[in-house]
């Protein structure tokens, strides 16, 4: 019903970005804030911010707040699902969407946005593969051997991980790829550069580095071993220029301000699940940077392979529990 | 062989923060001060030293500033616990929770960023090459090209030592925590030591702190100091505040730390390797302990 | 720094032979409250003339120290003046006072035991180098040196916690000369030392006075003030009652203004025949790992109705006795009996149904001071009496404990404000009252008595004496330790002389006198006749 | 008492103006300010239930802090102890089936064991080994965050969840609500009367608070000191672990990541604030959920970053305890003054 009448129905006044953890992860939350942002000044709505530092007794009152102040509400509802769901079911009017995880209420209201980490933290393991292997990049050991740092053992980082040992082994069977944790230390930078450097020290040419605060630890331990590493959520490569060959992107701003696009223009669907992969523009990998370190072959065949999965040739295996760590 | 010394060194880079928070606490430590801030004096260190670096471009105006910021927190710990006679507990757990509320703030107005600040324009501590050393295999790759910030926590062990058990000023310190009233009646007034022993500490953490930000990494991090102030705490009781028994109760912290890490090879939980540092703690307590029984009852 | 500077004396050599005794200190209308309404200094004008000895004395509370730390600036006054010198001075820390040429030695003794006599006194006066290095042979040598112009036998080198109680007084004594001090105050130095001891103490005092150091002496001890001292201040109740010459007064009227009424000094006791034996002690041997003997084979018994009393010079094992006895310390060997039952290894509360014990430090071992007075009242009876505990013995039966207190505060006539009070604000006399009522309320066959009446006034010494007298002839059996002689005479059947843990004599009193256990308490041979 | 009460709220009222001062500073309107504080924490019914309700993970182990550190126990486990409290109560209710009535005491009891056996840990070492339990509680403190992160990661995660956390536990073991009140909050008030009957009422309580002040002189009258130690740490054990498993049977219905990030320390520095007093902890307890809970709205109305909420609780907690205790000193001062003044005419 996009049609004048869906028009005059009464614009959305107020709009909460909701997030169980923090800004200032430079990725993830923050990307989402750019959109909220984004959605302020192009529609002109409140936007306000609720973080609930991980703190398991903000998150009821936190939705309380949010509802009682806004009618669409963007939520990133780690570890509050259960609560979320009560809500939506409560407020049926409101609009609740759910990032990065799908969330069903049984008044089936919550619209999810899913992203494919997967498919872009493939082509993360892909790179570092080819690095690997490229000896004539400076520094790179003949051992066929990439890394990669959690900032915990959780299903996301868990899945990322998976995709990623997937692409480097689709590259040479023979890749080894080494898998250290922090174990929840999401802002103990110091610990996520004494695991990379244990990594260097096992061999690895390239760290991948899916940790948040921590990670830009790993970064600067690629630094001062002159190796390589892979950020994460944002693009990092101007980082540490010189050291960061690529970047796995999450665009959550990006999904957000297309969600809001079908709000405003009364298009918006209330219970679905949005997918967002590389063809959706919701993940993708970065490889160009101030100092290009990837030599154009591989860039080429990073390509190719990221086009695949976006023409649907190539199925990237989702994740699913397995036990990716040792 | 290379993961070894990768391990000697992330022991060494894992102490030295550590190192310093202790060594500052052992000051408190003597005079009777019971010191719990060093938590918040590291974090403020660390934020100031990464303020300084960036603006101003050079490392050692960074030190400079956190030195003076972890003095800030060190002058209120004063009027509070020293002047006003307020519960030291307090006065300690209260600041951390400034550190942390208080940095985070500086963080967002002046670098308009949360969670981290990390930029090329942060001119790091350097690290010291030792010529001639480098070419011995293991001992050069472990004693030289470490951090400066390394071998000023080296140097303040000993100065620390030396201040503290041969000098009139060490003598008057340990006299404030033995017996305030006998400093007070020969003239010298124990509170002033107090005061002096939570500078002291204040200047130490300060410059743990800029080893955090400015040595190790690069970068400040909300809360980064992550719990170090709380372990320099422990091992300060767990030897009695005696500087070299503190460096080596860092040193095993930093080791088992790395070890730690390492062991996520060998099929061990990440949740359980992160758990070493602070069993390895608690081993060592239980072996001091049975000494102190042992001196006691002889 | 830490250079002490140019001694002062000299100079008062010289000033000294115009203005012999002209007034040296000056003090105008004291007045001081401890917050918040202890009145200690009622308004006391009082002066000190240079090079003269200078007793003040008077009850506990007196406001004896009070006065002292005024002058020290230690505490400072509500009101008032000081005139040192000619002119009115106010320190603001003893640093000052220090500074200015006066020097206290409190009443108890603050040393650092974990420091050596020399550390003792240089702290704060340090000789150093230019890198703040203590120069340790600069520093033992000035302290030999004033040791040798004082004639004090010290060993700089040993650890406070190792040498004698009369020792660690030299060293406070010594830290001040070591600062060049002309005015020295010693609050009651004697307290802990041996009749042998003090004529010592008193020597070296007048020599330092014939050395143009003016010394203000505070003590109890009316007889040996009368002896040392040139003029006599008398206090009572925080009011200054008079400044008499020694020549013109005498013991029995200082009595009369301390007290304000006169005061018997002649023994109660009325001879009595011990009855069975409650406590023995055989071969009681206490030795530390390394070799060191606290108490060595010690033999004894207590019978009822008998006072033995303990005497000694503190640190010759009193102190592991009592731990021993009371299980705080286990013995190397040896048994402990009440009754002929063996309590070597009972644990501290099965003894307490046999042992009353009151400890020498009030509020160490003997009270809480921040607690009522009534939970203090009730402290082990709570185990031993049923009637305290309420529902299934959980519970406290607090109806019957202020009952109880009651009782107690009446049978032991305490003056105190409410049970409710905290201990803290219980005069010491009261406190003492409480703890000796609480104690003897166990109605428990002996009692192990631990310096009963240090720092009392004669008033309350009067009435525990009395009590300790009462439960004697009730066939109690009393074990009383005690550094003062003159209490061990007045009250003990017998008496046990502790000399580096062995019990060196065991004497009837009326065979034997302080002198010979002045002696034996000091190592000497005891003759036996 | 009054006086106290007099002094408590002098510095409150102090703290408050200094915060104010600290608004103004950073630009922000410390009328709006505290209105939205209060709003969102005080006034009205739904602030003021989640007040309260919040206010069970501050009380509890302030109440264990109190208790622990008036006996002369220095107990700085609650963190652990709640953790371990929670854990326990997350396991049974996912492994026991009972009737509600059975199952919600029963899942109590399980979190006091999991923070009493977390306590007993400590309180052992420290019995036999002698090891300072103030290090050791602060060790396990951090031990026992990796362990549950561990068991909620690995052997009880929820395999459908996206982050670590356990499957709800059963619905028998949910705490009842009437309206926004939770039950839980009928526990912390329990909890709140048993500890204070059981300090001041009981024998036992008698002992540990004169432990707590003269060790020595508690043990020459006859308690069983190490008896006493083992029973103070046991049960503030319990106390801090009971807060953990009502966080998650009234609050989560699971563990999940980050449960009790803070409380245990808040709970600490509340038992100091409050002088560790019982009652003094209780009420201090609410008014620092009151004010976490107002800062919510702080940032949502006036936007005051939460950060600085956090720097105007460190205000408080020092000038509440610094200018309780000059008042303290101020007041004896001036009637000593006016002693002397009497005593001098
Ligand atoms: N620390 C204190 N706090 C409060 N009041 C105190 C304190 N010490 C003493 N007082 C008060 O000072 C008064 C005198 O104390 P003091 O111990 O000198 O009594 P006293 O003169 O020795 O009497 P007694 O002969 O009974 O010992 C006591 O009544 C007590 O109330
Ligand atoms: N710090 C204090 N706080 C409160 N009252 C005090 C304090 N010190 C002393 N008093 C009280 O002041 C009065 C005088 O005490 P002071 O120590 O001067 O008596 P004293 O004459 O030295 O008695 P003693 O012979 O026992 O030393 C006493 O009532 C004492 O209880
Ligand atoms: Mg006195
Ligand atoms: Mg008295």
């Amino acid at each position: 019903a996009c049609t004048p009448a869906a028009k005059t129905q009464e614009q959305p006044k107020r709009v909460v970005y909701l997030i169980n953890g923090a800004l200032g992860d430079n990725a993830f939350y923050d990307s989402g804030k750019a959109g909220i942002d984004n959605i302020a000044k192009q529609y002109g709505v409140e936007t306000r911010t609720i973080e609930c530092n991980f703190d398991a007794g903000k998150y009821e009152p936190s939705l309380r707040a949010a509802v009682d102040y806004a009618d669409v509400i963007f939520v990133i509802s780690y570890g509050f699902e259960d609560q979320l769901k009560e809500f939506a079911d409560q407020y049926p009017n409101k609009i609740f969407v759910n990032i990065d995880t799908v969330v069903e209420n049984s008044k089936k209201t919550i619209t999810s946005v899913d992203f494919i980490e997967e498919e872009s933290a493939y082509l993360a393991g892909v790179v570092a593969g080819l690095t690997t292997l490229d000896t004539s990049i400076p520094n790179v050991n003949p051992d066929k051997v990439v890394g990669v740092v959690g900032g915990d053992v959780d299903p996301v980082v868990s899945a990322f991980v998976f995709a990623y040992e997937n692409g480097a082994k689709s590259v040479d069977p023979e890749i080894q790829v080494l898998k250290k944790s922090l174990g929840g230390a999401w802002d103990d930078s110091a610990r996520g550069k004494q695991a990379a450097l244990q990594l260097y020290d096992q061999k690895a040419d390239v760290v991948f580095q899916v940790a948040a605060a921590a990670g830009i630890g790993v970064l600067q331990a690629a630094r001062e071993r002159q190796l390589y590493a892979i950020g994460v959520d944002t693009n990092q490569n101007d980082l540490e220029p010189g050291y960061v060959i690529a970047s796995d992107i999450k665009n959550v701003g990006k999904s957000i301000e297309d969600v809001y696009k079908t709000i405003h223009e009364g298009t918006y669907k209330p219970g679905q699940v949005l997918k967002y992969g590389i063809a959706q523009g919701g993940v993708d990998i970065a490889l160009e940077a101030k100092v290009q370190v990837l030599p154009q072959s591989i860039v080429d065949k990073v390509l190719a392979i990221r086009q695949q999965i976006v023409d649907g040739t190539l199925k990237i295996e989702m994740y699913n529990n397995q036990d990716v760590w040792q | 062989m290379r993961i070894l010394v990768g391990l000697i060194n992330g022991m060494i880079s894992g102490a030295t923060p550590i190192l310093l928070a202790a060594l500052g606490g052992a000051y408190t430590f003597y005079a009777g001060v019971f010191n719990i801030a060093m938590e918040g004096m590291l974090l403020t260190g660390a934020f100031f030293a990464v303020l300084g670096s960036y603006y101003t471009g050079s490392w050692l105006i960074g030190v400079l500033l956190a030195v003076l910021g972890a003095l800030f927190l060190a002058l209120i710990f004063i009027l509070f616990a020293v002047v006003l006679k307020t519960d030291e507990f307090v006065t300690g757990i209260a600041l951390n929770l400034f550190a942390v509320g208080a940095t985070t703030y500086m963080l967002r107005k002046i670098f308009s960023v949360k969670g981290v600040f990390s930029n090329a324009g942060i001119q790091p501590i350097p690290s010291v090459r030792i010529p001639l050393l480098e070419q011995i295999p293991v001992l050069g790759e472990i004693l030289s090209g470490q951090n400066l910030m390394v071998w000023v926590a080296v140097l303040a062990t000993f100065l620390t030592y030396f201040l503290i058990f041969h000098t009139h000023f060490g003598l008057r310190l340990r006299a404030a925590g033995y017996n305030p009233a006998r400093l007070d009646s020969s003239g010298v007034p124990s509170s002033r030591m107090r005061a002096l022993s939570l500078l002291a500490s204040g200047v130490l953490c300060g410059l743990g702190g800029a080893f955090l930000s400015l040595g190790y990494v690069n970068l400040f991090a909300e809360n980064m100091s992550a719990g170090r102030g709380w372990i320099s705490l422990a091992a300060i009781i767990l030897v009695n505040g005696n500087p070299m028994g503190i460096a080596l109760i860092s040193l095993l912290f930093g080791f088992s730390d790395g070890l730690g890490l390492l062991l996520q090879g060998y099929r061990v939980s990440a949740q359980f390797t992160a758990m070493v540092p602070y069993i390895a703690t608690l081993i060592a307590l239980y072996f001091y302990a049975a000494r102190k029984k042992k001196l006691k009852s002889t | 720094m830490g250079e002490a500077c140019a001694s002062p004396i000299f100079l008062n050599f010289f000033s000294r032979a115009k203005v012999m005794d002209s007034n040296l200190i000056e003090m105008r209308h004291i007045v001081k409250v401890y917050p918040p309404n202890v009145l200690a200094l009622d308004d006391v004008t009082v002066d000190f003339r240079r090079g003269e000895i200078h007793s003040i004395v008077g009850e506990n509370g007196a406001g004896k120290s009070t006065l002292m730390k005024v002058l020290y600036g230690i505490t400072h006054p509500n009101s008032g003046e000081i005139v040192y010198n000619g002119k009115a001075v106010h320190f603001r820390e003893p640093g000052e006072a220090i500074a200015a040429g006066i020097g206290m030695v409190h009443q108890e003794i603050v040393l650092i035991p974990e420091y050596t006599v020399w550390e003792n006194i240089v702290l704060g006066v340090e000789p150093v180098n230019w890198l703040g290095k203590i120069d340790r042979r600069r520093a033992r040598q000035r302290v030999q040196q004033k040791i040798d112009e004082f004639q004090f036998n010290l060993d700089p080198d040993a650890r406070v916690e190792d040498i004698s109680v009369a020792a660690r007084q030299k060293v406070e004594i010594l830290t001040l000369l070591y600062r060049n001090v002309e005015v020295l105050i010693l609050d009651e130095p004697t307290a802990v030392l041996t009749p042998q001891e003090i004529p010592q103490l008193f020597a070296e005092l007048n020599r330092l006075r014939d050395s143009g150091h003016t010394i203000l002496f505070i003590s109890h001890r009316l007889e040996e003030v009368l002896e040392l001292s040139d003029r006599i201040t008398v206090m009572r109740r925080g009011k200054k009652v008079e400044t008499v010459p020694a020549t013109e007064t005498s013991r029995q009227e200082l009595a009369r203004m301390m007290v304000g009424r006169e005061v018997i000094f002649t023994s109660r006791r009325t001879p009595q025949h011990p009855g069975e034996p409650v406590l023995q002690v055989e071969h009681l041997t206490l030795r530390e790992d390394h070799g060191r003997t606290r108490l060595d084979d010690l033999n004894f018994e207590v019978r009822a109705g008998e006072i033995v009393g303990v005497a000694g010079v503190e640190g010759n094992g009193q102190f592991e006795l009592v731990n021993t006895l009371m299980g705080i310390q286990k013995p190397t060997s040896g048994r402990i009996l009440i009754h002929g039952q063996d309590i070597t290894h009972s644990d501290i509360l099965e003894r307490r149904r046999f042992i009353s014990f009151v400890p020498q430090d009030r509020g160490k071992m003997g009270a809480s001071l921040p607690a009522p007075v009534w939970e203090n009242a009730i402290m082990t009876h709570h185990r031993l009496n049923p009637q305290l505990s309420g529902w299934k013995g959980l519970l406290l039966n607090t109806r019957y404990a202020r009952q109880f207190t009651r009782q107690l505060i009446d049978a032991f006539s305490v003056v105190l404000p409410s049970p409710q009070a905290p201990f803290r604000t219980l005069s010491g006399g009261n406190q003492q009252k409480v703890i000796v009522g609480r104690e003897l309320m166990l109605q428990s066959d002996f009692v192990l008595l631990d310096q009963p009446t240090r720092g009392l006034d004669v008033g309350s010494m009067e009435y525990i004496h009395d009590q300790v007298l009462r439960i004697r002839s009730e066939g109690r059996a009393v074990l009383m330790i005690s550094a003062d002689l003159e209490e061990i005479f007045l009250l003990a059947d017998r008496i046990l002389v502790l000399y580096r843990g062995k019990i060196v004599g065991n004497l009837p009193v009326e065979r034997t006198n302080p002198q010979e256990v002045g002696a034996l308490m000091l190592g000497g041979q005891h003759e036996s006749p | 008492m009054k006086q106290k009460v007099f002094n408590a709220l002098i510095g409150i009222g102090v703290a408050l103006l200094l915060g104010a001062v600290l608004l103004i500073l950073q630009g922000y309107n410390p009328l709006e300010t505290y209105q939205a504080l209060f709003e969102f924490s005080l006034f009205g019914y739904y602030p003021f239930a989640t007040t309260l309700r919040n206010a069970v993970p501050l009380v509890l182990p302030g109440l264990s802090a109190a208790i622990a550190f008036a006996s002369g126990v220095v107990n700085l486990g609650q963190p652990g102890q709640l953790v371990m409290g929670a854990l326990f109560a997350t396991v049974g209710g996912l492994y026991l089936d009972l009737p509600p009535a059975l199952m919600i005491p029963v899942l109590a009891l399980l979190a006091m064991l999991g923070g009493m056996l977390w306590a007993g840990i400590a309180a052992l070492l420290r019995r036999f080994f002698d090891m300072s339990e103030f290090i050791v509680t602060l060790m396990l403190n951090m031990i026992a965050d990796y362990f549950t992160a561990w068991a909620i990661t690995e052997p009880f995660k929820d395999p459908t969840a996206f982050s670590p956390m356990t499957p709800q536990i059963t619905q028998n073991g949910w705490l009842p609500k009437w309206g926004e009140f939770n039950s839980m909050i009928l526990f912390m008030l329990a909890a709140v009367l048993v500890s204070w009957f059981v300090f001041n009422r009981w024998k036992a309580g008698y002992e540990w608070r004169i432990t707590g002040q003269n060790a020595l002189f508690a043990r020459l009258g006859g308690c069983d000191i190490n008896r006493n130690f083992m029973a103070v740490m046991l049960m503030t054990g319990a106390l801090a672990g009971l807060a953990g498993g009502l966080v998650v049977m009234g609050g989560t219905h699971r563990f999940i990541r980050g449960l009790g990030a803070n409380y245990a320390w808040d709970g600490v520095m509340i038992a100091i604030v409050a002088n560790n007093g019982i009652l003094a902890t209780f009420l201090y307890g609410l008014f620092f959920s009151a004010i976490q809970t107002g800062a919510l709205g702080m940032e949502l109305i006036t936007s005051v970053p939460n950060e600085i909420s956090q720097v105007l609780q460190a205000v408080l907690v020092l000038v509440i305890v610094a200018s309780r205790e000059y008042l303290n000193t101020l007041v004896e001062q001036i009637s000593a003054r006016r002693r002397a003044r009497e005593a001098r005419t």
